[in-house]
């Protein structure tokens, strides 16, 4: 056993970190949360030129065929630096979509372009989730209904908490193929563990801002990380992320292994990283005091991503019945 | 101990609500801080001050009811049980005009309150700067003494002022003695916001609207006539308003109390499909906007024996302003997926997540739930102030 | 509209708790736990001697005729005091069952000796309350199935985390009467209500007994009220008994008055305050550190109590549930 | 990134597991801070012993397996799920054995161990005083040299020693140069608990029994053999101890996985009366245990790889002792009001509420929350030590 990142991973890691960092993605959320989508796009590519969106496409068609523990390295970074784009939906779930749909319809895209990253596809799949997210920077809007696959229309926008969120109403077509059960079931859980990640990502990204805030902001005379309440908080943040980073490595080696415990394994992922990363938004928030509340300062985008991904991909509800219906049968 | 509500107290209750009903307008008015929304808010508070609803605890002279503490109280129930706008001019009729019939001249009374009353000026509050948050003893801004035009100079910068976006007027405190520090050597000023050398930067909120601002000031002149209270005695009379913010006056029970009954609503609509626990987060909101409702009637039962909120104002503010997050919380995760939307096509047109933006500002404002707690914490239960 | 305890209740409250407050309570209530009972017999008298035990008993039995806040405001003093045995049984259900039940059955107690304290009555009430509290302090057993009331025997004593609660199991007789449904809730709620007033006042007590700790304590050089961290869980303390209180006064108007909102006010008041309670006795635990997890120190007492209150006379899902049901209904 | 077992620690596995299915009482020992319990769980102690299960991870010289850290993990899992007896012998192979391996001597290897092992000599830890809990370093019982005789003549007093009205043997620290104030200036000492001048109070705990007890020392003479390092550098060599308290070798995840698996056991038998949000909460205590399953196995994976635990031992203790007070809380309110109960007719056997009661001083023993807060934010998020 070695229950650990690998150096490749963390290779990983640094260079999106990298390439993010100096990305300046929350001026380029902003102008994609307005509808220019430009900033975005370029991101998109650059992304994909470090092999971002080829992750989960298969070798065979110009992929990595990489595990899930790639993908949750990598969306803990867009996570954490707020990219905008239907990155789960083009990344994770599309991919196995259209590779379990296999030749079925020759009106599907090829996964090549997704994988050099000329195409985004973005997905519906109520009811979860119901609307297609960017079906405006998207090629192609796919509609998962049960197992049924079809391209999808795009309606009206709606308005998200997260404005960069961009949350179209979806028109299905016609069915173009009906995927197995438990490839959709997978195709979706990994999903979920995308955005788990993405919350820890964005989790530690507020708290990170709250630290360094607190240590600069003076009042009554002295820095405000000096006072045991604000210490506190933030130690609580530390902890709650400290373990919901292992229950989203777990799910991925559970989804890895196909093992029979994955839904299980994701729904407490994803769980525990909403609570998680909402405790380290609505500290972040407390310990910043009005200019956390203000649409200029930056760390509002991250309380408004966190806010909309908790209830991404599954609800927490949702996620803990799933938990509590597996450990019950489990330990009959 | 009863909650039996008199003669005339019923009679003023089914006064309002029966004008409440014939009033309220059948569509949500736009945000109050958009543009087009502060105009509709305005027309709103004009149209409540037609009906002399506007300032129901004030004196008849001023455009009130001379409304007792509980009638006020009953009143709010009304409001927002009507389910009636946010009002612009809280600000002004929450925490200025208590200190203008206290401290205000006849001038001010006269010049001030109508304008207040009905709308035609909206005022911001302007507490804040930049280095003076929850430290707000530590402001800079200055008021330097002009004998010649008889009055004085302002220079410096205002933060977080509520409302200044689009308000008419303002009201603050500046350093008037800069040779002393901290509390003293403060006077509180009245000043209009169009006034030469103020300039208003408005800061957008989370929500995207600006809900508040940033006001410079430079060389800017008000007269002594805009003086509120006597000068360098800003602080004493500015933390009168301090603690109506934070006690009773800001934030009446009828606020929770409708939005719990509404959660109530959701609950029953929405239940079937939610998890059955969210059944129990719904009773812990009704239970908790009672309780505060039950409180406020202990608290005008108190002040109208001649009793005063003090540091209970804190305890209070700890409070609602943690059952305001909760209560959203709540519903945000009764709606599922769609807790997320904001749009007119959302549940209750986005009430829920426009009303949980706004409640995450409460552990915020008037003072952080930091401060109210050791305020609780020192002045309640006697702890030692030390160096926490 | 008044809603506040009037100037007779203050004087109640103070007479009770000096009555209380020169027993020695805690060394009382240790013995009672041990099945020493002559000392809280004692201390029963005395009680007895200033009001409390009649509170409930009609005036032409010999009683006060009391309200539900006269309740309040006696079972908050015994619940900041430690007070041992069957007050709720004897003092608030006992007679409104009996009274109730009238001449129906010559079995049953007289009222009068419940008035003057030299007749304690216990009561079992399945399902919320399926032991008879201390029926070996107790003259009679009563056995409350729905709205059958009988004569009961006690059976094996249990032990509760609160030894001084001696909970016997009880072996119903014969049906003695039959009593309306409503009496039947209205007494039962009268004894949560009670209870809750007893949770009110056992949770002042462990705040207050925190506060007095932590400003005495020093470590580190400085008393341990200093540090805000206490301080701040103190201060969360004193917010949620401040909000209890009112919701129990609320309910004993409620109960007054005969308001149909009676059941859901009475559930408000036992959930808020088992809440608020609870958190009191956490929160002493944690100022206190190891010397309040000892037997030895009262403060074990009061935490102990607490948590068996929590649970007793209907737990707070059960009325949260019951809340629930009302407010949904009166939605419609 | 993977959970797989190799062969060894399979085989490693299953043979505790098979070991554990043959001895494991099938009845529950008395409470072992009862001399019946003491003296049943020494016997338990024995057994494991004689089954080569006392101490895993210890060298085979000693009467251990050589057993890796993950192993050790393993074997903890297995022992709770079996539902084995808790350890008597605890305190000394957790906190002590580890310091008698990295400073003792030959002789105290050779005395103490495997009398520790095998459960014939039980040992009390003696750190805090009257004045010093928290703050352990402040702590003034004292140790004079006294060469005639080769030693050290202990005074003082401890206090919260667990299993002291039992146990055999002691370790603690005391104040060896009384020129020296706070961490220096203290050496580590080994007493046995009869010795002359030592006078033991058992103090019952919550749940009734004396589950720790006051050390007084009246002129207690300890020869040099029993100082456990060098004189005077007693706070290092204790403090390695206190992070082994905190961090992964009192509290395996094994416990908390196993009492998971009962608490969703408890509701699948009475979920069904229960209200549904507890099954929500069933769900949250079974992910807090999964996660610090996990996280142990990341810790596993990182002192393998030759990293400490440094300060992340608080991180693990804050989570471990929260959750195991809110799967507790959970339990007893799944089963009502008979949640109260301790007895053997309780559910099972009331082993709900005395684990409840055994939780509460998970977050004040071993440094308390609060402290450990403190060194999570000081240490591991960098903020400024202060005046907190």
């Amino acid at each position: 056993m070695r229950f650990a990142l690998t150096d490749e991973h963390r290779g990983f890691a640094e260079a999106l970190d990298d390439l993010l960092g100096k990305a300046e993605v929350p001026s380029v959320s902003r102008s994609w949360a307005n509808g220019d989508l430009s900033g975005g796009l370029d991101l998109w590519r650059r992304l994909a030129d470090v092999g971002v969106t080829a992750l989960r496409i298969p070798e065979e068609h110009g992929g990595l065929s990489a595990e899930p523990i790639d993908v949750v390295v990598a969306f803990e970074a867009l996570g954490r630096h707020l990219a905008p784009g239907p990155y789960v939906e083009s990344v994770v779930l599309a991919p196995a979509l259209l590779t379990a749909a296999g030749d079925a319809s020759p009106a599907l895209p090829a996964l090549e372009g997704l994988a050099d990253g000329t195409a985004i596809v973005t997905v519906a799949a109520p009811p979860a989730t119901p609307f297609a997210l960017d079906a405006d920077a998207a090629q192609m809007v796919l509609h998962l209904d049960g197992t049924a696959l079809s391209i999808a229309t795009a309606g009206d926008l709606r308005v998200s908490v997260d404005r960069s969120r961009r949350l179209f109403e979806v028109l299905p077509g016609e069915d173009l193929a009906r995927l197995d059960d438990a490839v959709v079931a997978e195709a979706l859980d990994t999903a979920a563990l995308a955005c788990s990640a993405q919350l820890l990502g964005a989790g530690e990204r507020a708290l990170a801002t709250s630290v360094e805030y607190t240590k600069s902001r003076r009042q009554f005379g002295r820095v405000i990380g000096e006072y045991q309440a604000l210490k506190h908080m933030l130690a609580d943040v530390r902890v709650a992320l400290d373990f919901a980073r292992p229950l989203i490595h777990g799910a991925a080696v559970s989804l890895a292994t196909k093992s029979a415990d994955a839904p299980r394994d994701v729904s407490a992922a994803k769980v525990a990283s909403a609570e998680a990363a909402y405790l380290a938004s609505r500290v972040a928030l407390q310990t910043h005091g009005a200019i956390g509340y203000t649409e200029e300062y930056d760390l509002g985008l991250w309380i408004n991503k966190i806010r909309a991904l908790v209830t991404a991909w599954g609800t927490p509800a949702f996620h803990r019945g799933r938990v509590l219906a597996a450990i019950t049968t489990a330990t009959a | 101990m009863n909650l039996d509500l008199d003669e005339r107290e019923n009679a003023f209750r089914e006064e309002a609500r029966a004008w409440l009903r014939e009033h309220v307008p059948a569509e949500p008015l736009a945000n109050m801080d958009t543009p087009e929304g502060f105009t509709a808010h305005r027309e709103w508070e004009r149209t409540l001050a037609e009906g002399g609803w506007s300032v129901v605890s004030w004196p008849a002279a001023y455009g009130g009811r001379d409304a007792s503490l509980l009638e006020w109280v009953l009143f709010e129930e009304e409001y927002y049980r009507a389910g009636a706008p946010s009002r612009v001019a809280q600000n002004g009729i929450s925490l200025l005009a208590p200190i203008i019939f206290e401290y205000g001249t006849a001038g001010q009374k006269e010049r001030y309150l109508r304008p207040m009353a009905d709308g035609s000026e909206v005022w911001a509050q302007a507490w804040s700067e930049p280095e003076a948050g929850s430290d707000l003893a530590a402001l800079r801004s200055t008021a330097v003494r002009d004998d010649a035009r008889g009055g004085w100079v302002l220079n410096g910068q205002k933060t977080w002022s509520s409302r200044a976006a689009f308000a008419h007027r303002g009201f603050g405190l500046f350093r008037s003695d800069p040779s002393q520090e901290r509390h003293r050597g403060l006077t509180y000023f009245l000043f209009p916001l169009d006034a030469e050398g103020i300039t208003v930067r408005p800061i957008g909120k989370l929500d995207g609207h600006p809900g508040f601002a940033e006001i410079f000031f430079e060389d800017v002149f008000v007269p002594d006539a805009d003086v509120l209270g006597t000068p360098g005695d800003g602080w004493r009379v500015a933390m009168s308003t301090a603690g109506n913010e934070r006690g009773l006056s800001l934030r009446s029970p009828g606020r929770f109390c409708a939005a719990a009954d509404r959660l109530a609503a959701l609950w029953k609509e929405r239940g079937r499909e939610a998890p059955a626990s969210l059944g129990e987060r719904v009773a812990d909101a009704w239970i908790a906007a009672q309780a505060y409702r039950l409180y406020t009637f202990g608290t005008v039962a108190r002040l109208t024996g001649g009793g005063d909120i003090g540091a209970d104002g804190s305890v209070n503010k700890i409070f609602w302003s943690e059952l305001d997050v909760r209560l959203h919380e709540t519903a945000l995760d009764l709606l599922g997926p769609e807790a997320e939307l904001r749009d007119e096509g959302a549940a209750a047109g986005g009430a829920w997540m426009d009303g949980y933006l706004f409640a995450l500002s409460g552990p915020i404002y008037a003072g952080t739930n930091e401060i109210q707690r050791n305020i609780v914490a020192e002045r309640l239960l006697g702890l030692p102030r030390g160096k926490r």
